[in-house]
């Protein structure tokens, strides 16, 4: 008995020096680190991802295996390398990630949020756009914006988001440098003057549902004000972009006209902040074949899912592709999960899996479940 | 056996008759009585008889003439013998012929009776003589090959219009064959001699009837009962998308770049925000009008040709993960970024 | 064209015509390939005595055609693409029929039909049995009366042998 | 003769053909009708590698060699992870031929399986608690359809008016067949909420724990076999 837990123990040392990487903070990943685990601490993964960020079929995976582990890969130390590289008083620089469905993108983005985060970015982080726009539950609450004519507000969606924004910069928020710009007046009764720190801003959002967009309208411009006069850099990361640019949206007014992205007041804020009119900023989207429904998923490249006007929105961006498991890779997750007691049985096991699942991450995982 | 009965009834001729008849069952009657009279030999019954057997009388036939070969001479034209085509005549073909399938070491059967020769087409009408002196018959009629037409290049340089049609020749009643009306027209699409939008309107206008990849337009026409018809239906036709092509109606002016055949990269978006980038780098962003932007000389901006060059074959040459990468180097050279590491 | 398939073809027009209900199918039911029923289609069964007298063409059997002999229709109706199949085939077996019944007796091979654009030359071999005045008579009858039906010049070209005997190939 | 041929050609050709094109996107795979169209004296194949490396060292292949082999079905693979046990569990499972549902079920209820074991190893604290977990799902499946299996079955036989259930002996077929049945069973009782791959999954770790419903009635078998131990004469009387 002794003797077997030994073994297993010294197994266990032995994968974990070849899969592991102990280097926690994103800024040190370098290209010795590709294909290697790191763990994210869970206070952090909790402040970041709390309202979303991570896909749900992770979220399974990180409770089974009792931590938030992510690989470190090449997309993402690219963009670090390029954000290292870029001058910070020129224009932002959009980065594009694309790719495969199930191809880490989102993981990548949540590597890159941890990188951010590390780094003091003020974040904006969208976790999935096809959440507003897409996905209609039975209370989706939608009424017709106040401020803008002809829009509509996602106010619940809004105020959703604020909060989220609120978490991910706890510790900026306190600071009170951040100051607006100019007053802003919600009603007769409630305004937000000049001068007062954007963290009341983001609170009133959050308490004053009905103004949630127009919170968020203001917040975004203050912000990029705040950017170009360096008062905070900030990091942009918008999952699932294209989105934004699909001619229609699921939603339905309540008298069953269809609605169009560019009508939704949220669109249009957004769509603003990743214009390159800012500097001191990092803007970094996801395009996915999965924020559009099946008959638009033919291609996984940005021209095609973006279309003709997102791609001139854009223009010019660098595209970055999340592409399937190198063989690297995929030995490093393969150990990873033997590790974490997810998958089993004999070594020929891992090349019949790496072609039924053409190294892909997301069916790799799957097929792994039920063995 | 009426007829005795209605003798009988006739009175005294009923006896003799009867006699007579009588006699002439029995065998040698008449004799019997001759000799009766004459020796009274007694008469034998010569049962067992051999009969006189009938002998078949073998007609030689006086009609049946003999063999037109045998009188043939030597020297005689055989195109006056065997003018037009024939079905095979033993006794007319001179040749010692056999046909015919049999087992081994005999002979096939010959040429009489053999309707296995019967059945063959044969060419005995067109013996190369004959044909020589048809040849010469026919010249008359016949005009000279142009010299200058030596070659295809030339002949499709003098006649680049190329008309083709069919005949049918087949054994029927009637002689038409509906497929016969089916005339192709095929002209180069070169030869037209079009310029930059009477080119593009004409292709659009006969669609896939022209291969780019021979840059051959093909029309053709079976809608008419006859060829002469279909003949002028297709030359209307090339007339008309020909002149149809060269007119200039207002509608056209409203083609955009979204019917993409050719994205222009200087009339687009994406120069427009490589200038906007570029002077907002330079800090010296101003509010410029279309015909400005057309004009801005990008090659002030480093990296600006390249991008030009990956964003106009990105799009033309449609979306694929090369360009894609292209583009990619390129907007990396424009931001000064480093380029992507192979690992 | 070989007799025996000519009437497996009528039979079979027969029976299109009960079964399928609607219109009658006239469409190219003749297969000229090696018939399916290769060891007795088209036979002759050998006699106790062996004498009963087979032309070259009864001597060999269906699959030979191409082979050993050759067809007895030649047109283009057969080919691919041809016109007027049926029509062609019902005509040839109409002047078939006729030539046997007009000159009754006589026909001592299979009638050879062979069409050239509009002309219909039928050949046969006869016997010579009866005047060559008769002869003459129903020759101008059979052309000019098929001319009328078929309307279409028809030639006869007649070979003529003494008797039977001179195209029989062999005795089985 | 050759009319009625050319006749049945005929029909043939006009039934034959919407039939066809319906069949044919099924029969793509296989040109044959179904496995059950082979003679009796056509072998089973053998299409795992550790048989085929078996059958050379026995030297067995020229036996075989002769012989006429039916065509492995499509789940028959020389896979990895194929295993004779749990391609029986899906069959069972599926319904209407849809193996692919069933399967996609079965596999689900593993990885709930997995992931609970796996839940219950990081709580255990001790190593030897820890080894006590068993976390192969397929483990599990043997155990459970083990403790499942019953050993003994009652018949009922008729003798003087009466039905007895006479107790008997089962035989391994019969008796593998009932453990997945009763599994099953006892799984679709579930309440409408529940999905099948939860219930199957806890139904299994009950089983392979000597608890549970299934094991209950294999319990409640053997009982009333021991109870009609009287009537055991009547199998041969």
């Amino acid at each position: 008995m002794f003797t077997r837990n030994w073994k297993h123990l010294c197994r266990r040392y032995s994968q974990a020096v070849t899969f592991r990487t102990s280097e926690i903070y994103p800024a040190q990943h370098n290209e010795n680190q590709i294909g290697l685990f790191y763990t994210i601490k869970p206070d952090l993964c909790k402040q970041l991802f709390n309202h979303g960020g991570l896909p749900k079929s992770f979220m399974k995976q990180t409770k089974t295996f009792t931590e938030t582990a992510i690989m470190v890969r090449q997309p993402a130390l690219d963009i670090m390398d390029c954000i290292r590289a870029s001058d910070m008083n020129k224009p932002v620089i959009r980065y594009v990630l694309y790719g495969e469905k199930g191809s880490g993108k989102s993981l990548t983005l949540a590597h890159l949020l941890h990188y951010a985060l590390e780094e003091g970015y003020l974040i904006l982080h969208v976790p999935w756009v096809s959440e507003w726009l897409r996905r209609t539950p039975r209370h989706k609450e939608m009424t017709n914006s106040q401020t803008k004519e002809g829009f509509v507000d996602l106010p619940l969606d809004a105020a959703e988001w604020l909060l989220h924004f609120k978490t991910q910069n706890q510790a900026l928020l306190k600071n009170c440098e951040l100051k607006i710009s100019k007053d802003y007046e919600w009603s007769k009764r409630e305004k937000t003057e000049a001068g007062s720190p954007i963290a009341a801003l983001v609170e009133h959002g959050i308490n004053r549902v009905k103004y949630a967009c127009d919170v968020i309208d203001a917040l975004l411009l203050e912000i990029k004000i705040l950017s170009n006069s360096k008062q905070c850099k900030t990091f942009v990361a918008i999952d699932g972009f294209n989105s934004f640019y699909y001619p229609m949206t699921r939603l339905n007014t309540p008298t069953k006209k269809k609605i169009k992205p560019e009508e939704v007041t949220l669109t249009n804020s957004f769509l603003e902040l990743t214009k390159n009119d800012w500097n001191n900023g990092v803007v970094v989207l996801t395009i996915d074949q999965l924020a559009v429904p099946d008959e638009n998923q033919e291609s996984f490249l940005p021209r095609y899912l973006l279309y003709k006007k997102g791609f001139e929105h854009l223009d010019p961006f660098v595209p970055i592709e999340v592409g399937r498991y190198t063989d690297k890779e995929f030995l490093s997750c393969a150990n990873y999960y033997r590790d974490r007691l997810w998958l089993r049985g004999p070594s020929d096991l891992e090349t019949e899996l790496k072609f039924t699942s053409a190294s892909n991450p997301y069916n790799f995982m799957l097929q792994c479940a039920p063995l | 056996m009426s007829i005795l009965i209605k003798r009988s009834k006739s009175g005294c001729f009923n006896s003799a008759c009867n006699v007579k008849l009588w006699r002439l069952n029995s065998t040698s009657a008449d004799s019997a009585l001759k000799k009766g009279e004459e020796e009274e030999e007694f008469r034998v019954l010569d049962i067992l008889k051999k009969r006189d057997k009938m002998q078949r009388r073998v007609v030689k036939r006086t009609d049946v003439q003999p063999d037109r070969i045998d009188r043939m001479a030597t020297n005689q034209n055989w195109g006056n013998v065997w003018p037009g085509p024939k079905t095979f005549h033993p006794s007319s073909v001179p040749l010692p012929i056999r046909q015919g399938y049999v087992p081994k070491g005999q002979a096939p059967p010959g040429k009489k009776a053999n309707a296995e020769l019967m059945k063959i087409p044969n060419f005995l009408h067109l013996t190369p003589p004959v044909i020589k002196s048809q040849c010469e018959a026919l010249k008359q009629f016949c005009t000279e090959w142009p010299n200058l037409l030596n070659s295809e290049e030339s002949i499709e340089k003098h006649y680049p219009l190329e008309i083709i049609s069919s005949d049918y020749c087949h054994a029927s009643p009637s002689i038409r064959n509906p497929l016969a009306r089916v005339v192709i027209l095929r002209v180069q699409l070169a030869d037209l001699k079009l310029d930059k939008h009477a080119t593009d309107k004409f292709k659009r206008l006969v669609g896939d009837r022209y291969d780019p990849k021979t840059d051959l337009v093909t029309i053709t026409a079976d809608r008419c009962p006859t060829k002469v018809q279909n003949l002028d239906y297709v030359n209307y036709l090339l007339t008309a998308c020909y002149h149809e092509s060269w007119n200039f109606e207002d509608w056209e002016k409203e083609k955009t770049e979204d019917d993409m055949e050719y994205y222009d990269w200087d009339n687009n978006a994406s120069k427009r925000s490589l200038i906007d980038w570029y002077l907002r780098v330079k800090n010296e962003l101003k509010i410029m009008n279309d015909e400005e932007y057309k004009a801005f000389d990008i090659s002030q901006i480093e990296n600006g040709a390249q991008y030009k060059a990956s964003v106009s074959k990105y799009m033309n040459e449609g979306e694929n993960p090369q360009t894609v990468q292209e583009y990619s180097i390129a907007v990396r050279k424009l931001f000064g970024l480093p380029q992507k590491k192979l690992v | 064209m070989n007799t025996s398939v000519a009437k497996l073809a009528q039979i079979s027009f027969r029976s299109i015509n009960f079964t399928v209900q609607g219109t009658p199918v006239l469409a190219s039911e003749l297969h000229t390939s090696a018939p399916l029923c290769r060891v007795v289609s088209g036979k002759y069964r050998i006699t106790k005595k062996r004498d009963k007298p087979l032309t070259y063409e009864m001597a060999n059997p269906p699959h030979y055609i191409a082979h050993r002999k050759s067809w007895n229709s030649w047109n283009t109706s057969s080919l691919k693409d041809g016109l007027r199949r049926s029509e062609t085939a019902v005509e040839d077996e109409f002047i078939r029929r006729f030539m046997t019944g007009t000159w009754h007796g006589l026909v001592c091979s299979e009638v050879i039909i062979k069409r050239q654009f509009n002309h219909i030359r039928v050949a046969a071999i006869m016997r010579r049995a009866v005047s060559p005045t008769k002869m003459y008579f129903l020759l101008g009858y059979t052309e000019e009366l098929l001319a009328n039906w078929l309307q279409c010049p028809v030639t006869l070209e007649l070979q003529t042998v003494d008797s039977f005997k001179d195209v029989v190939f062999k005795y089985i | 003769m050759s009319n009625v041929l050319i006749f049945f050609y005929r029909r043939l050709k006009n039934s034959s053909f919407n039939s066809s094109t319906r069949t044919l996107s099924k029969l793509q795979i296989r040109n044959y009708a179904k496995a059950t169209s082979f003679p009796d004296y056509y072998q089973n194949p053998i299409f795992r590698k550790e048989d085929q490396v078996k059958l050379i060292a026995d030297s067995d292949l020229k036996n075989r060699a002769t012989v006429p082999v039916k065509p492995p079905t499509v789940s028959e693979t020389s896979s990895v992870y194929f295993d004779p046990l749990v391609n029986k569990v899906i069959n069972h499972v599926m319904e209407k031929g849809n193996k692919r549902l069933a399967r996609q079920l079965v596999e689900k209820a593993f990885e709930n399986i997995k992931r609970k074991q796996i839940e219950r190893y990081h709580l255990a604290s001790t190593p030897e608690e820890k080894a006590k977990i068993e976390l192969n799902p397929k483990d599990i499946l043997y155990k459970a359809v083990e403790n499942c299996k019953p050993l003994l079955q009652l018949q009922p036989i008729k003798r003087g008016g009466i039905t007895y259930q006479v107790p008997g002996p089962i035989t391994e077929k019969r008796s593998l067949f009932l453990a997945i049945k009763w599994l099953l069973e006892t799984t679709d009782e579930k309440e409408r909420t529940v999905h099948f791959p939860e219930q199957f999954a806890w139904e299994l770790l009950e089983a392979s724990n000597n608890t549970g419903k299934v094991v209950k009635r294999k319990q409640d078998l053997h009982r009333q076999c021991e109870a009609n131990r009287a009537y055991a004469h009547y199998r041969w009387q």
